[in-house]
């Protein structure tokens, strides 16, 4: 368990400063686990033969795909969560190209290279706040691990997730352990029918909420960035810009922030909207 | 013990693996995974005599085998980088290089002087040859005029060792070499980023902000290779060369086509790890090879 | 139904899919395995005024996503290949042009005098391009005084189709372009190989017998890319984009770059079937983006 | 059956003609067994969907390596046997480099493409004829199809077969089933120590011969035509030259022929040595 809350919003300082003194590694970790959990989605369950690093919620980790003839850079994957006792990461890939199809390939046994933890975190907000964790398709990955933190910090986390039909949608098993999860598909095959913006979370009920996390497509991002902008509710949002070195070395990821370019992968993936230019 | 230290033109490197401009940020962000002393030189990012916000998202684009990048020279100037990063790095017991880049030749000019006083900077990589900016480097670096008259006016005012960065976006790199070589550098260093482009075919749209960008990773290598032999074969100072240098095997071939010391750039993405794998595959070589002195691998190609 | 014919300054291809010289012998090579028919087009090996035998073994050498090759040019001559291969080959239903090399003026000239008279070849694809051959080819492509004069040259002699292969070896392609679109090229097509290298570093020896060669392939993709999109900005006439084309993704970019036809090399090697899939693979991304006519996608990228 | 043998050793032109009117095609077959003979060597066994064309001795097929970041062109392998009645062409693989290795790893079900069947023909003696097949290292590979093709035809074939050592000698059983095979090892360790050329067979008992066949390393092949040539013995060798296409298209592996380069892929690889240059 982390204790990451002291009762106020870290701010983005210290959070860097955190990072900056926590040390990233690269490792052949063993996949202990390959589990489908539908046409699209795979959790792979990898074990380090150390302890864990800590690990804060919205890291994520960058793969080395083995044997690509396209997949020349690694893959950045959130973490979704961590499993401490068994020093396990716990990754949710979709496969949507040659990379991710071969992450989703590996099984039992397999190594699996990876660099790790890598960037910033998201903020843990004062004890007794209220949290809206807003999350679509792959963008739900990071949200299990923070949710999970945010309750053990003594937040109450609302999950709201969004996907496209029912069969793609994630098990809501491991999330309905730690909050009420709410759900929204386009086809209405689950949950109210529409984006995760139609959900009464991201409208009348959106102002209980004294921050609101979204990770997901950049469209849907936008869309629960500008509804909380409205209700001047804070709003963190964990980008996914292409990345090739991961550890701020190649400043290619980069994002427009009032102070200018920052890096996603060492001074994100998590930003606060307030932050970003034309958001 | 095999000796591993090269003499670049009077300046000594422990051993031959440097690494590449751009990719290796300063040093600091692959101190978790290296001892950067280890390494027998780095070059840091390119540093320009104002700050630089770089290019637009996206800069980057994978393609088979290599990379495209767009970042535009991102940095904070020459004056940050003495106040703020120098004081950070100048303990390291390695070869740190600065790799001046600009869109004037005053710029240049005003950079190098200010880099000459580091007392822990042995040398500079003046960077005639980047393409993702338009003012910037390329411009300079592929025609011979303009290429001796920026070489000629850094080597004025900078006193230490001045090492030239090639561009192989030309006709005739010995040219170039030649010309350089002529104006004063102490070393060529060969091959910045190819120009290249890359399109998404369903958006219809370029994959960078800037259209074109420049390629780098084991693509280029036979380009790279092809010029540093050229290189080696025309001029008489000591070459570094790189391009596409992803283990052991790969910086062997360079030397044996004449590089004195190599850069390793991309392949630190792949593996922040790389540059000492490397180290470590060229004493095995040697090893098997019987090979006492790396220098004797230099230019050590057989042609008949 | 889709419209797939694309128009090269006149001369009409039922659609913009060719093969590369070089790569493809002389289509009978493949009739295994595709219908030659279907074909928009192929370019046959290069041919030249006199009998050549081609450089020694080896001519070949595999690189990071791609190949290097030194075949030089080996080839009958012109006459042979009138008297005995173009009977076995004329009666293809498809473009069939003939590459012309040569290293000098006269031989281009005596050569393209020749094909000119063959009835059932509408066009030549004039080589001022080639790596491999030390008077041969590339010295003529990378100056314009040389470039101009081999194709006004031809030009004169030349009555059909005059397509100019452009060499990727220089600082200016756009420079060489506009300068043979001036000397009276019907169209240009590029690019032809960049100049490589590859050693064998166990044995420290080149693993061509010509040291440098020919590179081609996914790894040149990026830099055939940004060329055919500077040229096609600078010039008017059609241009034959090629350059590492393995599927019709590929095919598509390089003619929303800018190209209204391109040629496919090296992929034939992987996949002797490959022109028919790309033929296919344009069609179903005609479909899937709403576009009747492939002459749309030309030029079409959007750079707002 | 090949009825390959018309009395007379066919010429060349009689095999470029059969080979020309030959259909290659390209193909994925499935991998029907994977066994492994020793540390250095496989055995494969693909299987077409289709009937076999015709396959000669000394063709080979040209695979393409999936997933291999460093396998852009395709392999070529020599034809070791096939079972045409189950329409399975056999190979043995050496694991020398990524390519090999990645052939080696394919099991039961995965396909294989290839470009089948490619090249000339070693050519087959009048009846009664005695032969010589010396194979050293993974060249023993078509020596096998060959003795049995050559025994079919009313030929008597003899083996000679060379390995460094007994480790990675291959298993002898089926060349015993088709003729007597004598060793050759290096280090001593089964058979005559030392090279192939030191065995009587390519001595004293040359003179019995009629033709002498040979496949292996490149001075293992032209010590063996040295002594054939010697006492004037017709000998054929198979040429392992660099390919990029395979099918003629490319002029790349040429070899130098008194009439001047000829392609390995589609005039090879067999080539009787008094057509070759300095050989
Ligand atoms: C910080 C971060 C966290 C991520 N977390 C997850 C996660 O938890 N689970 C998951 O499945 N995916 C995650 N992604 C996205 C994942 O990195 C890409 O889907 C993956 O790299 C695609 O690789 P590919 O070879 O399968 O697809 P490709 O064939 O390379 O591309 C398919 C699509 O993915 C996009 N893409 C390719 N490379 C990248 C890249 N380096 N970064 C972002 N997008 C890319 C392409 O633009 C294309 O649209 C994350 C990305 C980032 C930056
Ligand atoms: C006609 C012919 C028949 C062959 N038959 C067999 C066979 O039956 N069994 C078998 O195991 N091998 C055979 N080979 C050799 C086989 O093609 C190579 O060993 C293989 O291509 C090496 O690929 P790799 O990726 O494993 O090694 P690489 O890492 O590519 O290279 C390892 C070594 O193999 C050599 N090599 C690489 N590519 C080729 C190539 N295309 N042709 C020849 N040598 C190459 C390299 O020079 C190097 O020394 C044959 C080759 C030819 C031309
Ligand atoms: C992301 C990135 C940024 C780069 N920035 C610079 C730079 O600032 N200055 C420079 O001279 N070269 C720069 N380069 C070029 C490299 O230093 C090197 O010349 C090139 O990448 C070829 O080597 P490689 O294939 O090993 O990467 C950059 C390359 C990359 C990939
Ligand atoms: C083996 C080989 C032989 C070639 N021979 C010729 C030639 O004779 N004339 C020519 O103009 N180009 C020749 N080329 C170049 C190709 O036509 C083409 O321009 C180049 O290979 C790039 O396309 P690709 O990447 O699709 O192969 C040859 C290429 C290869 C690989
Ligand atoms: S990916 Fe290299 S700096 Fe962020
Ligand atoms: S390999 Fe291409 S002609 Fe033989």
């Amino acid at each position: 368990m982390h204790d990451l809350s002291q009762g106020v919003y870290m701010s983005k300082q210290q959070i860097l400063l955190c990072n900056y003194t926590m040390s990233k590694k690269v490792e052949l970790l063993t996949v202990t686990k390959n589990r489908r959990i539908n046409d699209e989605y795979v959790i792979i369950h990898a074990a380090s033969q150390d302890k864990l690093p800590s690990i804060y919620p919205g890291q994520f980790v960058d793969i080395k795909v083995e044997n690509g003839p396209n997949t020349f850079l690694r893959r950045p994957i959130s973490i979704h969560e961590v499993n401490e006792s068994k020093n396990e990461i716990i990754l949710l890939i979709q496969e949507v190209g040659e990379g991710s199809r071969l992450i989703a390939k590996l099984s039992e046994g397999d190594s699996i290279d990876m660099i790790y933890p890598l960037g910033n975190s998201f903020t843990i907000p004062a004890k007794g706040s209220k949290a809206l964790l807003v999350g679509g398709g792959v963008g739900v990955a990071p949200m299990l691990i923070l949710g999970r933190i945010l309750k053990d910090n003594g937040v109450e986390p609302f999950f709201l997730l969004g996907a496209r039909n029912n069969k793609i949608l994630m098990e809501l098993d491991n999330y309905e352990k730690i909050a009420e999860v709410a759900v929204t598909t386009e086809d209405g095959s689950q949950g109210i029918k529409g984006f995760v913006t139609d959900h009464p979370l991201m409208n009348e009920d959106l102002n209980q909420m004294n921050i609101v996390y979204t990770c997901g497509p950049d469209p849907m991002m936008r869309a629960v960035a500008a509804k909380a902008k409205n209700k001047d509710i804070k709003c963190e949002v964990s980008l996914e810009n292409l990345m090739a070195c991961g550890i701020g070395a190649c400043l290619c990821c980069v994002v427009d922030t009032k102070e200018g370019h920052k890096c996603t992968c060492t001074e994100g993936p998590v930003f606060d909207i307030k932050d970003l230019k034309e958001w | 013990m095999v000796n591993l230290a090269v003499d670049l033109n009077g300046l000594s490197l422990k051993n031959p693996v440097m690494t590449a401009s751009g990719t290796f940020g300063f040093g600091e962000e692959y101190e978790d995974f290296i001892n950067i002393d280890d390494l027998g030189g780095i070059v840091v990012k390119g540093t320009t005599l104002h700050h630089r916000e770089g290019n637009p998202y996206p800069r980057m684009a994978e393609t088979p085998s290599g990379m495209l990048n767009a970042v535009g020279l991102q940095n904070k100037g020459v004056d940050y980088f003495i106040s703020d990063i120098y004081p950070r790095i100048k303990h390291y017991n390695t070869g740190i290089f600065v790799n001046v880049s600009g869109s004037a030749i005053e710029d240049y000019v005003a950079t190098a002087e200010k880099i000459n006083e580091l007392d822990n900077i042995p040398g500079i990589e003046l960077n005639i040859s980047c393409p993702n900016v338009k003012e910037g480097g390329m411009a300079f670096g592929v025609h011979c005029p303009s290429a001796v008259a920026v070489t000629e006016a850094v080597r004025k005012v900078y006193k230490k060792h001045l090492m030239v960065k090639l561009s192989p976006n030309v006709t005739d790199v010995t040219e170039i070499a030649k010309a350089v070589e002529g104006a004063g550098a102490d070393s060529l260093s060969l091959i910045n980023t190819l120009l290249g482009m890359a399109i998404n075919a369903e958006k219809r749209k370029p994959s960078l902000s800037t259209i074109t960008g420049g390629l780098s990773g084991p693509c280029v290598k036979p380009v790279a290779l092809r010029m540093v032999w050229q290189v080696y074969n025309a001029v008489k100072v000591p070459i570094v060369g790189m391009g596409g240098i992803m283990n052991a095997n790969d910086a062997i071939e360079f030397m044996l086509a004449g590089a004195r010391a190599i850069q390793i750039g991309t392949a630190n993405f792949i593996d922040p790890q790389v540059t000492i794998k490397v180290i470590d595959g060229i004493k095995d070589y040697m090893h098997r090879h019987d090979i006492n002195d790396v220098n004797d691998l230099v230019g050590g190609l057989i042609t008949e």
